[in-house]
C-alpha cells in the first residue's frame, strides 16, 4: 500500500459515521416522500446547500487554525451590496463587480485576522465587533434598501446553469476542490494544521503563525464575499439585511463534519458533509410538508443525532 | 495501615496483578502481564521507550481499562473505572505528561479533589494553604503555594505534581518518571520522601530511565519488554549490564568513547545577555565541533537562556554573534533561519501537535526542504521520515499514526529528530534525553558526539549530571541567573559542580 | 444642523422603530425626518431590531431624556404594552404608528395588519375564479405581523372553500429561504400550486424567482405585502401579480404631525386610519 | 497581607484595563450628553442589562468548564411561555410560576449536559440542537401565539421595584454575588475551573468531570429560565419569538469581561464589566442620538478597542 493510502483510508472510514447517517437519513426520505429522491430534486438540494456551502469552506480555515469568523453573514450583506452596486446593466464588466466584492470580504477578513494576530483579542470579540460593523457598512452603503437593477450577467452567477448544472453548485465544487487540496497538500495548508494543533510549538518551529492566521481569515472573507455576490446574484438584488445567522449555519456544517473549535481537526471532505446533511435536512423536511415548529424541533434532534452517531464511530 | 490482620499471601502480595492485557489500535501495549508488589516495598518497572510501562501504571491508576485481566488489592479485586475510584481504594499516581492546572495557585493544585471544607463545599483557604505547604516542605520545596502554576517552570511543575500524589494520602503510589525534569537535589528530597512512605508501609511503583535510581531507590525491579514481563529480580542481585539486557533483548554496547574534538573557532559568541527575571551579563561562546554542557539547579536559568538565543523569549540586552556576524533574535523563525534549532524540554507544550502524524511533525520545521512551489512532497518526506524513524529507532504503529498516541520516550524522539532536519550549525538541546530509554540515549549520545565532530556546536543543558559530564568538552555552571564557574569534565567531580550550583 | 441648533427646536420626540433594515420601516422613518424637519421638530430616532424587550428600553430612556412626545412602531402587540403603559405613567403623550399594542396609546396612525392579507387573498380567489390551491409563507413565526397576516388570509380562506391550502411554511421574511422553500414546494407540489401569498415581498420576490427559474410562472399567481420597491417594478413588468400598497409616507408625516399636536396639548384625532390599497398591473401607475 | 489577598489584588489589576475603559466610556458619554450621568438613567442602565447580566452570568459557568450555551435565546422564550402559561391572574401563586420556569430551563440544560457528556457530543453542536428544538418547543406550547394576560404579582418581577431599585436589577445582583462566591470559594466551584483549565488532569484528580459539566449546564439553562420569566415579566407576555440571539450577548459580555473561550479563565465580576460595557454603550449611543446603522459600527469598534485596551494591560 502506498503511503498515504492507509490515511486516506483512515480518514474515509472515521469520516463513516457522518457519510451513513447521511445514507440512512436519504434512504429515509426516500421511503416517505417520492419526490425525494430525483435528478432534479438533488440538484436543487445542492443548489439550495451552495452558499452555506462556501461559507463553510471558508470558515474551516479558521475553525483550523483554532479560530472562529462570527462576522460572515454580516460580511456576505456587505459584499453583496457593494457587488451589487457595481452590477447594474451598462455600467461595469460583470468581472468587476465578482472582484470587488470578493475584495470587499477578504478586505474585511484581513482586518479580523490582524486584530486577532497583532492586537492579541480573542477572535469571537473580533469577529462579533465585524459582524456589527460590517452589517452597519452594509446599512450605510444601501442606505438602508435594497439594491437592485441588476444585470442578468450578473444574475445569472446565482440563477445559471451549465450543461445543467447550477452555476452555484460549480462554484462550490471548485471552492471546495482547491481548498481541499490547499489543505492536505500544500505547505500553508499544512502550517494550519499545524498551528490549529499547537500554537505555541508551530511558532517554536518557526512557523510565522501571525501569517497563517491572517491568511486563514482573509481567505474565509474572501469566500464570504462569494458567496455574498453569490446570494445576491440569485435573489437578484443587494440586501443589506441578507445573510443574517448564516454564520451559525456555517460553522454548524464545519463542526458537523468533524472539524473541532479547538483548531487542527477536520477538513473540507467533512464540512461539506455537514452542509448536505443540514441541506438535505431542510429539503426533506419541506417536501415532507412537516409543520414549521415541528421542523425546527426534529433538525435539531436529527443534527445531534447524526453528530453522535458519527462520534461513536470514531471511538 | 488500612487492615491490622492479614494472611500470609497478603502480605506477600499488596497488589496483585494477573493476566493484564491492554491493547491500542495497532499494539498491544501490555500482553498477560502478572506482577505481585509487597507492602512496603519499592518496585521498580524498567524497560524500552513504549515497552508498556506508562499503560500499566494507568491501569492501575483506573486512567484506563485493561482489555483482560484483573488487579487486586489486599486480597479484594478492584474495580475501577476512573481515576476517582482508584484514589479512593488509596492508589495515587505521577503522571509521566504533567498535568497542570495553569490557571490555579499552587496550593490548588495539589490539594485539587483533597481540599479542605467546611459545611461540605465551602473551601477553607487557610487549611488550603497549610496543607499545601506541609506537602511542600516534606519535598523540601520552597515553592509558594499562592504562586500561579503557570509562572513556574517545568521542574517546579512536576515538583508539584509530585506534591500532589503525596497529598492524597494512599497506600500505593504510582510514579511514571517523576524525576525527568529534576536535577540531583531535588532528587535527593524526593527519594527521602519516598523511604519515608516506605517506613510508613506505602508500597511503590516507580519507572525511570536513569538506571542508577534503580539501584539507589529500588527493591525488586521488573523489566518489561514489548508489553511482556520478561523478569523481575531484586535490585541487590541484578546488574545494570543484566536489566540492560533483559530490556533490550540483546547485547548492548553502550558507547562511551570520549572522542574530543576541540572546536575550531568561534561559532556562537554571547557577550553580555540578560533578560529579567531569567538571567544576567552572561558572555560565553559555542565553538565549532563543540558541546557546552549547561550545569545547574532547578531555576537557575539554563533553561531561559536557550530559549532566548532561539527567540522564544528574546533577551533584553546583549549581543549574540554567530561567526563574526551580530543577529538579532526575535523569533524562532530568525533563530532558525541562521542555523539555530532548539530542542525544548517541555515537548508537549512547544513541541509536539498531538494530532499531526508522526511525519508531519518530523517534517514541520523544516517543510520547505521536501515540498515543491508550494506542494509538500509526500514522498520526499516519507522517505526521509523512514530513515529518521529508523536511526532513532521511534516506535510506533506507523509514520501515519498521531503523535499522541506514541510512548513519551518517543515522541522526545520526534521532536530531537524535527530540530536534526533543520541541519543547524548550533544546536540548542534542552534536557534532550528526558524520558529517553537507556539503549538510545546511549545511541542519541553517540549522534550529538557526531554531529559535533561534523562541525557543529551543541550547547547541552541537562540535569542529569553522568550526562553532561560524560558528554560535554567543555562545563558553565549557572546559579540565579549567572554564570559561576566554568569546569573541565575531564578534571571535575559531580560533587564540585554540585558545589558550584549551589549557594554557598 | 449646526443653523437648526441655533433656533430651540418646537418640541423632541423620541421614535422608537420596529427595525431600520426593513425597507418598509425605512421609508416611514425618511417620511418622518422630512416631516419633521418642516415643522421644527427634532426626533430622536431608535431602532428595537424586533425585540419588544428593547423597545421598552427605548421609551424609558425617552422618558428618562423629558422627550415631549412618543412615537411607537410597535413590536408586539402585547410585548410593546409596557412602553405605553410606561409612557402613560409618565404623561408623556405616545403614538403607535403601523400597528397596535393591547393597551392603548393616545393615537393610533395606521391600519390593521389583517387587513393587507385581506386584500393580497381576495386577489388570489377572484383570479383563482374561487376554484384552485394555495401555499403560504409566513414570516417568522410567532411575530405580530406573521400572526395577523396568516390570520387575514385564514379568514378568506374560511370563506372560499373552493380554495385549499395546500402547505404553508415559514421563510422567516428573508428572500433566499423563500426561494428554497418555493424550489422544495415545486418538487413535492408541482402542477398542483394554483396561488402563492407571502407574508411580505422579500419572500414574495423569492418565490417569485424560483417559479421563473423553474418555468412555472406563467401557470401559477404569486402576490404578497409591503410594496416595496422591487416589488412594484416586478408588478408594473408583470411578473408579480400583485402587492399591497401600505402608504408609509402617510404614515410617517401623519404620525409626527399627531405627536407634535398631542405634546403641544392640541387635541386630535385618536385613530387615523390608513388605508392599504392592492397594486396590480392595473392601477400600478398610481405608485411609481 | 493576608494569603488570598494578593492574588485578588493580581486578579483586580489584570481587571483594570477593562474598568478603566468602561470608566472613560463612561466620562466621553457624560461629557456629550447631559442625560447620561442622572441617577435616574444609570439606573435605567442597571434595568437594561439585568436580562443579559443573568444570561451572561449563566453562560460564564459554561464557559469557564470550556463549553458554550447557543441555546440561551431560545431556552428564554420557551421558559418564558410555559412560566407565562401558569401566570394568569388568580389560577396559581406566582411562586409556582416561577419555579416551573426554572425548571424548564435547568431541564434544558441538564439535557444539555448529559448529552454532551454522556453522548461526547461537541458542545456547541449538542446546544445549537438546543437552539432549534427549544424554539420549536415555544412555539408548540403556545401555539405560535403570545400568552398574555398575566397576573400583575407575576409582571412585578419585571416592571415593578423595591426602595427604588428595580426588581430585575435586584435579582441580578443576588445571582452575579452567589454565582461569584459558588465560583471562587466553594469546592465544586474551584472544579469548574479545574475542568476547563485542563480536562484531563482533572479527570485523573479523581473529579467527576460528567458531574461538574453536567452541574455547569444545568445552572446555566435554570438562569436561562430566570432570564425568561424576568422577560417575560417585563413585557408582560410570554412570546414564543423572544430571545432571539440573546446568546450571543450573553457569551459577548462574558468574553469581553475576560472569560476564555477555552474554559478555566474568567469570573463573575468580569462578566458584570462586559455587561455594563455593553449597556452603557447601546444606552449612550441611543442617547446621543446616533443613526442606528452607524450605531452599529461604532459599537463593534468600541468593543472590541476595550477588549484590546484591556489585553494590552494584561501583557
Ligand atoms: N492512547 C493510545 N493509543 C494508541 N497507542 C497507544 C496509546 N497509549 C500508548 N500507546 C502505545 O502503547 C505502547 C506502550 O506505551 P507506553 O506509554 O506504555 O510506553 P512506556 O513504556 O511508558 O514508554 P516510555 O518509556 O517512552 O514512556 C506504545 O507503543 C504506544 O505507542
Ligand atoms: N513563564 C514564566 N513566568 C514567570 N517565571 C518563570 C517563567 N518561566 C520560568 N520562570 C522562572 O524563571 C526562573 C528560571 O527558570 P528556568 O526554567 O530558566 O530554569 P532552569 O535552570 O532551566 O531550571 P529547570 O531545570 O527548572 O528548567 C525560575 O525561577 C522560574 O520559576
Ligand atoms: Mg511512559
Ligand atoms: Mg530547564
Amino acid at each position: 500500500m502506498q503511503p498515504g493510502q492507509a490515511s486516506r483510508l483512515a480518514e474515509w472510514i472515521s469520516r463513516y459515521g457522518l457519510l451513513l447517517a447521511l445514507v440512512l437519513l436519504a434512504g429515509l426520505l426516500s421511503c416517505l416522500t417520492p419526490n425525494f429522491a430525483t435528478a432534479q430534486n438533488l440538484l436543487i438540494v445542492l443548489r439550495q446547500i451552495s452558499i452555506n456551502g462556501i461559507l463553510a469552506v471558508g470558515v474551516t480555515y479558521v475553525l483550523l487554525t483554532g479560530g472562529v469568523d462570527l462576522s460572515l453573514g454580516s460580511v456576505v450583506a456587505l459584499t453583496g451590496v457593494v457587488a451589487a452596486g457595481f452590477a447594474h446593466p451598462g455600467e461595469y464588466p460583470v468581472i468587476l463587480a465578482v472582484l470587488v466584492g470578493i475584495l470587499a470580504g477578504s478586505g474585511c477578513g484581513l482586518v479580523n485576522g490582524l486584530i486577532v494576530t497583532r492586537g492579541k483579542v480573542a477572535p469571537f470579540i473580533v469577529t462579533l465587533g465585524m459582524l456589527t460593523v460590517a452589517r452597519g457598512l452594509a446599512l450605510v452603503v444601501s442606505g438602508g434598501r435594497p439594491v437592485s437593477n441588476l444585470s442578468s450577467s450578473f444574475t445569472v452567477l446565482g440563477g445559471g446553469a451549465i450543461i445543467g448544472i447550477p452555476i452555484p453548485v460549480l462554484i462550490l465544487c471548485v471552492v471546495a476542490f482547491a481548498s481541499h487540496v490547499f489543505l492536505k497538500r500544500t505547505r500553508p495548508g499544512r502550517y494550519i494544521y499545524a498551528v490549529g494543533g499547537n500554537e505555541a510549538a508551530a511558532y517554536a518551529s518557526g512557523i510565522n503563525v501571525t501569517a497563517v492566521k491572517t491568511l486563514a481569515y482573509a481567505v474565509c472573507g474572501g469566500l464570504a464575499g462569494l458567496a455574498g455576490i453569490v446570494l445576491a446574484a440569485r435573489i437578484t438584488t443587494g440586501q443589506p439585511n441578507a445573510g443574517i445567522a448564516y454564520e451559525l449555519d456555517a460553522i454548524a456544517a464545519a463542526v458537523i463534519g468533524g472539524t473541532s473549535l479547538s483548531g487542527g481537526v477536520g477538513g473540507i471532505v467533512g464540512t461539506l458533509l455537514g452542509a448536505l446533511l443540514m441541506g438535505v435536512l431542510n429539503n426533506g423536511l419541506d417536501l415532507m410538508n412537516v409543520s414549521s415548529y415541528w421542523q425546527q424541533i426534529v433538525k435539531g434532534l436529527i443534527i445531534v443525532g447524526a453528530v453522535w452517531f458519527d462520534q461513536k464511530g470514531r471511538r | 495501615m488500612r487492615s491490622d490482620v492479614r494472611t500470609t499471601e497478603e502480605v506477600e502480595s499488596f497488589l496483585r496483578i494477573r493476566g493484564l492485557t491492554k491493547a491500542f489500535p495497532g499494539v498491544r501495549a501490555l500482553d498477560d502481564v502478572d506482577l505481585d508488589l509487597k507492602p512496603g516495598e519499592v518496585h521498580v518497572l524498567i524497560g524500552e521507550n513504549g515497552a508498556g510501562k506508562s499503560t500499566l501504571m494507568k491501569l492501575v491508576a483506573g486512567l484506563e481499562c485493561p482489555d483482560s485481566g484483573e488487579i487486586s488489592k489486599q486480597g479484594r479485586v478492584l474495580r475501577m473505572r476512573n481515576p476517582h475510584d482508584a484514589i479512593r481504594l488509596g492508589i495515587a499516581m505521577i503522571h509521566q505528561e504533567l498535568m497542570p492546572f495553569r490557571q490555579m495557585t499552587v496550593a490548588e493544585n495539589i490539594l485539587i479533589g483533597q481540599e479542605p471544607v467546611q459545611f461540605g463545599v465551602w473551601i477553607d483557604r487557610k487549611g488550603l494553604l497549610q496543607g499545601a505547604a506541609r506537602v511542600l516542605g516534606r519535598l523540601k520545596c520552597a515553592i509558594s503555594p499562592e504562586r500561579l502554576l503557570g509562572e513556574l517552570s517545568l521542574a517546579e511543575m512536576q515538583l508539584v505534581e509530585i506534591a500532589r500524589a503525596l497529598a492524597q494520602d494512599a497506600d500505593v503510589i504510582v510514579m511514571d518518571e517523576p524525576t525527568s525534569s529534576l536535577s540531583k537535589t531535588e532528587v535527593a528530597a524526593l527519594f527521602e520522601v519516598i523511604r519515608d512512605l516506605q517506613q510508613r508501609g506505602a508500597t511503590i511503583l516507580y519507572t525511570s530511565h536513569k538506571m542508577e535510581e534503580v539501584f539507589e531507590i529500588g527493591d525488586r525491579v521488573t523489566v518489561l519488554r514489548d508489553g511482556r514481563r520478561v523478569t523481575t529480580l531484586k535490585v541487590d542481585d541484578a546488574s545494570e549490564e543484566e536489566l540492560i539486557q533483559a530490556m533490550v533483548g540483546r547485547e548492548l554496547t553502550l558507547v562511551s568513547s570520549r572522542a574530543k574534538g576541540r572546536g575550531a573557532g568561534p561559532l556562537l559568541t554571547v557577550h553580555n545577555l540578560s533578560r529579567k527575571g531569567g538571567f544576567e551579563k552572561l558572555s560565553f561562546q559555542v565553538n565549532a565541533g563543540e558541546i557546552l554542557g549547561f550545569a545547574g539547579l532547578m531555576g537557575a536559568g539554563r533553561t531561559a537562556v536557550v530559549n532566548a538565543l532561539f527567540g522564544l523569549e528574546p533577551a533584553d540586552r546583549g549581543e549574540i554573534q554567530i561567526g563574526d556576524r551580530r543577529l538579532r533574535i526575535r523569533c524562532p523563525q530568525d533563530a532558525i533561519r541562521h542555523g539555530i534549532g532548539l530542542v525544548s524540554e517541555d515537548r508537549r507544550r512547544l513541541g509536539l501537535v498531538p494530532q499531526m502524524s508522526v511525519r508531519s511533525n518530523l517534517t514541520l520545521a523544516n517543510l520547505k526542504a521536501y515540498s515543491r512551489r508550494g506542494f509538500v512532497d509526500v514522498a520526499a518526506e516519507s522517505r526521509i521520515t523512514a530513515e529518521q524513524v529508523h536511526s532513532l529507532g521511534i516506535k510506533s504503529a506507523g509514520q501515519e499514526q498521531p503523535v499522541a498516541f506514541l510512548s513519551g520516550g518517543n515522541q522526545q524522539k520526534v521532536v530531537l529528530s524535527r530540530m536534526l532536519l533543520i541541519c543547524p550549525s548550533v544546536l540548542l538541546l534542552d534536557e534532550p534525553t528526558r524520558g529517553i530509554d537507556v539503549g538510545a540515549k546511549s545511541e542519541i549520545h553517540g549522534l550529538i558526539r557526531k554531529l559535533a565532530s561534523d562541525g557543529l556546536g551543541v550547547l547541552l543543558v541537562s540535569s542529569e549530571l553522568p550526562e553532561l559530564l560524560a558528554l560535554s568538552d567543555r562545563l558553565l555552571v549557572m546559579r540565579n541567573g549567572r554564570l559561576v564557574a566554568e569546569l573541565d569534565p575531564e578534571r571535575t567531580s559531580q560533587e564540585e559542580v554540585m558545589g558550584h550550583a549551589m549557594l554557598r | 444642523s449646526s443653523k437648526e441648533e441655533a433656533k430651540p427646536a418646537e418640541a423632541v420626540i423620541g421614535v422608537s422603530l420596529l427595525n431600520l433594515s426593513s425597507e418598509f420601516i425605512v421609508m416611514i422613518s425618511e417620511s418622518m425626518e422630512q416631516r419633521a424637519g418642516e415643522l421644527g421638530v427634532e426626533l430622536i430616532i431608535t431602532d428595537a431590531q424586533r425585540n419588544a424587550e428593547k423597545q421598552v428600553q427605548q421609551v424609558e430612556s425617552f422618558i428618562a431624556q423629558g422627550v415631549d412626545a412618543i412615537i411607537l412602531n410597535p413590536c408586539e402587540v402585547e410585548g410593546s404594552s409596557p412602553a405605553v403603559a410606561r409612557a402613560h405613567e409618565a404623561g408623556i403623550p405616545i403614538v403607535n404608528v403601523n400597528s397596535e399594542t393591547r393597551i392603548e396609546p393616545s393615537a393610533f396612525v395606521g391600519s390593521h395588519d389583517e387587513e393587507s392579507a385581506r386584500l393580497a387573498m381576495e386577489f388570489i380567489v377572484q383570479r383563482l375564479g374561487g376554484n384552485g390551491n394555495v401555499v403560504m409563507m409566513h414570516g417568522y413565526m410567532g411575530q405580530a405581523a406573521q400572526i395577523k397576516r396568516a390570520q387575514g388570509a385564514r379568514e378568506v380562506l374560511e370563506a372560499n372553500p373552493g380554495i385549499r391550502l395546500l402547505s404553508e411554511q415559514t421563510a422567516e421574511w428573508d428572500r433566499a429561504k423563500a426561494m428554497a422553500l418555493m424550489e422544495n414546494w415545486i418538487q413535492s407540489y408541482g402542477d398542483q400550486i394554483n396561488a402563492v401569498f407571502a407574508h411580505n415581498d422579500e419572500m414574495g420576490m423569492g418565490a417569485l424567482i424560483a417559479l421563473e427559474q423553474a418555468g412555472l410562472k406563467d401557470r401559477i399567481i404569486v402576490a404578497s405585502v409591503d410594496a416595496i420597491a422591487d416589488a412594484l417594478g416586478a408588478v408594473s413588468e408583470g411578473r408579480l401579480d400583485a402587492t399591497v400598497f401600505q402608504d408609509s409616507v402617510g404614515q410617517g408625516r401623519t404620525a409626527v404631525e399627531t405627536a407634535l399636536k398631542l405634546s403641544r396639548g392640541e387635541g386630535c384625532e385618536p385613530e387615523v386610519y390608513i388605508p392599504f390599497q392592492l397594486v396590480t398591473l392595473e392601477n400600478i401607475d398610481q405608485f411609481r
